[in-house]
């Protein structure tokens, strides 16, 4: 259970926490701002999801551990993330079909 | 089946609300083959229309109206609801809810599922969803009738289709909760000893069954939300523009796509295919390598091929799609993908017929149904081939052919193991053997009749007949020189079906008439058989098994015994 | 006999039951919303060029913005409240789960209003495929977040006496659950650009 | 093997895409019925030799050696030469090589699919299909929505469920529907394309025969007497079963005159309506 050593890590977790909050509200603040700006459709599109990515990216590394999680979670995220990204994209191909028909 | 009653909880914590995974998977397994044999009820009533078109249904037709014929929107909505009651509410709670429920825990030598009362959740979400799906039928509007694969726009139009969505939503999420809990125990709750390589080929197919469950029913649930809100809200996610039904402009804001639905249904319906024969599988291999009294030959490469299957069938689905529109560069991917998922399905089936070579064999029940699933799921495999090949496929898409490539698969093939299941299990459960006479006396003429109903098919198909046709083909010139055989098939499904009384009586006579036997009356190996018959309420075992060796160390050369448990500790 | 890995941790995978298992039930979660997208990417395709963008600018993005920093607040009250936990601390616990429901509630209030401001336009999931998406987009994560308070709440008040029993397993429950709130903060952060920003 | 399907039911083709796809078809049985044979026998056997009354004692390993892989390579490899060889070209000429009416001289028809009927619009004598627009739709008087003040459509011409070809000739059908998901599809012609909703679709074939010289063929079967049809094959509700139309397929001249009646007809038709 909790021993000191415990509490100084968890203690360690906090600072970062409130790093990601920090930086997650200013991320949130830049994308805000960037679609204000004049970008083509597709610089804007890019830029938004970048950032989003980069904060999804940090909401489930550090809150929710990811990043020191086990092996085998990781594993069965990465095999949903190749499945999510085939049911994403494959169906698209039916718009280049389409653009074929004319 | 209740002379064990070591707690003393009330009769309904016991057997209704209870969360001890035989319990429900025996309540999954009842309400299953209750679906089935409604599923298979309405096929029959349908066949009689094929044979005998516009003539009174005998004994039932005075539920179709005053002349008794089977209308054209009633044989569509029997159609739909036997390919969804058969599918979502027979073969995938029978293989998966009630067999993955009973066994694995038994198998892995666990004492229960990893959370009891998130399996009790799953199977009581399912009764809801078949409840919902049934009284459809009962509503003014009547069933739904799009086919099972409720294609939009028909489906969105026509009547009947919001009972059957709200009823998917439930049954899908049984199969998640289901899902989540099945891997969860096979990871976590393996006895000691019991390494991955060590696990029985049954366990592996149920691992990749739920991770097919888990990973590919969420899309179809979304679809199901999608397709609700066009029904219910007016949105138009699967209706573009400018549609004229019945000589008025639909009223849509227009702009979205059929062909998302496909997408999306297709993206589970594909690995759903592979949910109701990996189950069976798993059987078929228990049944076997037991009979064979021989390990299961390549056991690896099983394990190879099955996960290797489940990960391809993510990629095949739009093989259901060639005709609608592809151009190349999909049209030869998923050719090649779906090749290319035929080879594991080889791999596999020849596994199982190695096996065979140099057994000893015994020809019991089970056996006999494990055999017979061999070259039927073969024929139905092989004929899967041409249906993936594109070019064919412009032929014989949506002729009778498809459907009698995939009943061979699911009925003589799943329903088939799953016949050998419940007769290789049955004394587990109840502590008896189910009668052998009748066995026998049930599964000739269910052989030959499932071909008497199906292989006709093949040549209805080649000649180009259509299927989901009411008059079975009637009305076209082309279908007419295979048409005679609609009454041959119809025969044979009645057939068939009379072939199931001694089955449904064996049940219940054996529970009080059959044969008592100990707790391994097959001489087999897995840890199922190490548990009392039946096994104790909620514990499963005495004792926690530990194990030493591999699934089938059957006739090993120089024992005394021709099988050694798993439990059996190696010497020195 | 007792179901083993329910508290703690099994040798070989390092994992209790419950943290595998919400761990699945996220991964199905990714393929329903993937589900979902799919479907956005599907329509704006679909749609005339630009047209997504257009009928997006009738969003409120400003309310739409505070509703993203009320969310990320109450994922950082959802990990602190763990946090507590783990420091023994069960008032600071119960402050941070305070908190965490009240940005939910606060989420939802901000939500409805938009709801609310679109109806009065008669704007409605039937206008166009843009706002079919939005409404079934946000509806449905509306959906995960009232589903989520119930089960936070439970955990605030009346499933707190676990605390004093099976403290080990109580913190658990906290972190499961946490886990699938942030997963819920997560789908926003990509609703939110691709829905208003896009 | 195409004798022996034939007899099972595959009619013959009268198109010049039938080869092929029959040739596909034959290929695969044959590979087919080599698996299941091969597989057959050796199980067959296996159930004999090995029974427990006969064999009492399993051996433990049984097969030792791997030629199952070999098998199992070698289906891969038939797999792709069927792939590569044939299922991908005929594919790529099906939905690649459309013809036009100017280059390849191509009869250019649309079929508008509705519940539950086909409507086959033809472009008239001047080649240019007029517009269609559905707030013009009405189902007795036009049921193609076929605005006749557009270019090009004040001859155009439509019929419900009859469809004439020209044999020999390289024909080109757009397919649309006004409301559900219908499936186009010939039989006789290997022909076969759903109708999606939104989509026009471009469908190409070409006859070798006529529907004369295809009745005489068949005067001694079951399908004496009957001719070449339209199949609906993707259920469109409960019509379903019988959205039949009917293809004739002429020579040349028959064709022609056939134009010219329908032409004449709609003149006639036209001054009655003034
Ligand atoms: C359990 C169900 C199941 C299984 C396992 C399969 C397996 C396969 N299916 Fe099937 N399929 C369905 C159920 C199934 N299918 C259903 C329900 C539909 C229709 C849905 C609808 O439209 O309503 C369908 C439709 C369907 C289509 C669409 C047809 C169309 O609509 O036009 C296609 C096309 O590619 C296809 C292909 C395949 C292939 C290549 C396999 C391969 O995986 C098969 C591989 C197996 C083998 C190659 C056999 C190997 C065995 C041997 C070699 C041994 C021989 C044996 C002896 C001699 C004893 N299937
Ligand atoms: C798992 C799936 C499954 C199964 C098992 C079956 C089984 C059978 N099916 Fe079905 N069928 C489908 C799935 C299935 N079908 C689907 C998806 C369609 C397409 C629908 C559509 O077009 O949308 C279809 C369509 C379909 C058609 C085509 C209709 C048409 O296109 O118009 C026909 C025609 O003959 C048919 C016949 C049969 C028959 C005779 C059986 C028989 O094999 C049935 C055998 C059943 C048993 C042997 C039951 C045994 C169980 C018991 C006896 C219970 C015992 C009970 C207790 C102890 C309580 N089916
Ligand atoms: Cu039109 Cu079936
Ligand atoms: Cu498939």
């Amino acid at each position: 259970m909790s021993t000191n050593h415990d509490t100084k890590d968890i203690q360690q977790h906090i600072k970062v926490y409130m790093i990601v909050f920090a930086t997650l509200a200013a991320l949130t603040v830049a994308t805000v701002a960037a679609s204000y700006l004049d970008l083509s459709r597709g610089e804007a599109i890019f830029l938004a999801l970048t950032i989003a990515s980069v904060k999804g990216s940090l909401v489930a590394s550090y809150f929710m551990h990811l990043i020191s999680e086990k092996a085998l979670i990781t594993w069965i995220l990465m095999l949903t993330a190749v499945f999510f990204f085939i049911l994403m994209f494959i169906p698209m191909t039916s718009f280049i079909d389409q653009s074929r028909l004319g | 089946m209740s002379s064990y009653t070591h707690h003393d909880e009330p009769f309904y914590r016991k057997y209704i609300w209870s969360t001890d995974h035989k319990i429900i998977g025996l309540q999954y397994g009842f309400t299953a083959l209750f679906f089935l044999l409604v599923g298979f009820t309405l096929m029959m009533i349908m066949r009689w229309q094929l044979a005998y078109p516009e003539s009174p249904v005998p004994l039932v037709g005075s539920i179709f109206g005053e002349d008794g014929i089977l209308l054209p929107e009633i044989y569509n909505s029997l159609g739909a609801m036997h390919g969804t009651i058969m599918i979502f509410l027979g073969i995938v709670p029978l293989a998966v809810g009630a067999f993955g429920n009973y066994i694995v825990p038994l198998q892995i030598g666990a004492p229960d599922m990893a959370f009891p009362k998130l399996n009790a959740a799953s199977y009581w979400s399912y009764l809801v969803g078949g409840i919902v799906m049934m009284s459809s039928f009962f509503t003014a509007e009547g069933a739904a009738r799009s086919g099972w694969t409720s294609y939009p726009p028909l489906a969105v139009i026509e009547v009947g289709q919001t009972l059957w969505l709200i009823g998917m939503i439930f049954l899908i999420t049984s199969s998640l909760l289901g899902s989540i809990n099945f891997i969860t125990t096979i990871v976590q709750l393996r006895a000691p000893g019991l390494s991955w390589m060590r696990l029985p080929f049954f366990v592996w197919a149920q691992l990749v069954t739920a991770f097919l469950l888990l990973l590919a029913f969420p899309p179809l649930e979304s679809a199901a939300v999608l397709q609700l809100m066009d029904r219910v809200a007016g949105t138009s996610f699967f209706l573009p523009s400018g549609l004229v039904v019945s000589g008025e402009i639909l009223d849509v804001s227009g702009g979205g796509s059929p062909l998302l639905w496909q997408h999306l249904f297709w993206f589970l319906a594909h690995p759903e295919v592979y949910v109701l024969i990996l189950p069976a599988m798993g059987i078929v291999s228990e049944v076997i390598a037991n009979n064979t009294r021989k390990p299961l030959w390549g056991y690896k490469s099983l394990v190879f091929a099955v996960v290797f299957l489940g990960f391809m069938s993510f990629i095949v689905w739009a093989h259901h799609m060639f005709i609608t529109g592809m151009g190349t560069a999909m049209s030869d991917f998923f050719q090649t993908t779906t090749m290319i998922i035929s080879i594991p399905s080889i791999i596999i089936l020849s596994a199982f017929f190695i096996s065979l070579w140099g057994a000893s064999i015994r020809f019991n029940t089970p056996m006999l149904f494990a055999l017979a699933f061999l070259p039927m799921f073969g024929i139905g495999g092989l004929t899967g081939l041409p249906l993936g090949l594109a070019a064919a496929d412009i032929y014989l898409h949506d002729t009778y052919y498809v459907i009698g490539h995939f009943h061979y698969v699911v009925a003589p093939g799943t329903i088939f193991g799953l016949f050998a299941g419940i007769y290789y299990w049955y004394p587990k459960i109840t502590g008896r053997k189910m009668s052998e006479t009748m066995g026998k006396l049930h599964f000739w003429p269910s052989l030959i009749f499932m071909n008497g109903v199906f292989m006709p098919m093949f040549i209805q198909g080649l000649a180009g007949v259509s299927r989901r046709l009411w008059d079975g083909g009637l009305e076209y010139a082309h279908a007419s020189g295979v048409l005679h055989w609609n009454e041959f098939m119809s025969i044979s499904a009645w057939l068939l079906g009379l072939a199931q009384i001694p089955f449904i009586f064996n049940i219940f006579y054996s529970l009080k008439f059959g044969e008592k036997v100990g707790k391994n009356p097959w001489d087999s190996t897995t840890l199922e058989w190490t548990a009392p018959s039946p096994p104790l309420p909620h514990v499963n075992f005495e004792k926690i098994p530990e194990v030493h060796r591999e699934a089938y160390e059957y006739s090993v050369p120089g024992r005394k015994r021709d099988f050694t448990p798993q439990t059996v500790p190696k010497k020195g | 006999m007792d179901i083993p890995y329910t508290v703690e941790e099994r040798s070989d995978t390092g994992l209790f039951n419950a943290k595998l298992g919400i761990w699945l039930f996220l991964a199905s979660e990714v393929m329903l919303f993937g589900g979902l997208f799919s479907a956005y990417i599907f329509l704006r395709f679909g749609a005339p060029d630009g047209a997504f963008h257009e009928w997006g600018q009738e969003l409120n993005i400003p309310l739409a913005t505070l509703n993203t920093l009320i969310l990320i607040s109450s994922s950082v009250t959802m990990v602190m409240s763990w946090a507590s936990l783990k420091l023994q601390d069960i008032k600071k616990y119960k402050l941070y789960m305070g908190l965490t429901l009240l940005c939910a509630l606060g989420f939802l209030v901000i939500k409805y209003l938009e709801y609310t401001a679109k109806f009065d336009h008669h704007i409605f999931p039937s206008t166009n495929t843009f706002f079919a998406i939005y409404f079934t987009l946000t509806g449905l994560h509306g959906l995960h977040i009232i589903g989520g308070m119930i089960v936070l709440f439970y955990l605030w008040i009346p499933g707190r006496k676990m605390w004093l029993s099976n403290s080990e397993q109580f913190t658990n429950r906290v972190e499961i659950v946490g886990l699938y709130w942030h997963f819920v903060d997560l789908v926003w952060i990509f609703l939110f650009p691709i829905l208003y920003l896009l | 093997m195409l004798e022996f399907l034939k007899h099972y039911g595959l009619p013959i083709h009268l198109s010049t895409a039938g080869p092929g796809i029959d040739e596909i078809i034959v290929l695969t049985h044959w590979l087919m019925l080599f698996l299941f044979v091969g597989w057959g026998a050796f199980f067959i056997i296996s159930l004999v030799k090995f029974r427990a009354s006969k064999n009492p004692k399993a051996d433990h390993e049984g097969v030792k050696s791997h030629l199952s892989s070999v098998l199992e390579v070698a289906v891969a490899v038939i797999e792709i030469v069927l792939l590569i060889g044939f299922a991908f070209p005929i594919w790529a000429s099906r939905v690649n090589d459309v013809p036009t009416a100017a280059e390849d001289g191509a009869v250019h028809i649309r079929v508008i699919a509705q519940q539950f009927a086909w409507n086959i619009h033809y472009p008239g004598a001047d080649g240019i299909f007029g517009e269609t627009k559905v707030d013009l739709v009405d189902e007795e008087e036009n049921p193609i929505g076929l605005d006749r003040s557009s270019v090009g459509g004040s001859d155009d011409f439509y019929t419900i469920n009859q469809m004439h070809i020209p044999v020999n000739r390289k024909i080109r059908v757009d397919l649309s529907t006004k409301d559900v998901i219908h499936s186009f599809k010939l039989p006789e012609l290997r022909v076969g394309q759903d109708a999606i909703p939104g989509m026009i679709i471009p469908v190409h074939f070409e006859a070798t025969m006529t529907s004369e010289e295809y009745l005489q063929k068949m005067a001694d079967t079951p399908r004496k007497g009957k001719g070449l049809e339209i199949v609906c094959a993707q259920l469109c509700g409960l019509g379903h079963y019988r959205m039949r139309g009917y293809l004739t397929i002429d020579t040349e001249a028959d064709y022609k005159s056939w134009l010219d009646s329908e032409a004449q007809y709609l003149e006639e038709y036209e001054d009655d309506e003034w």
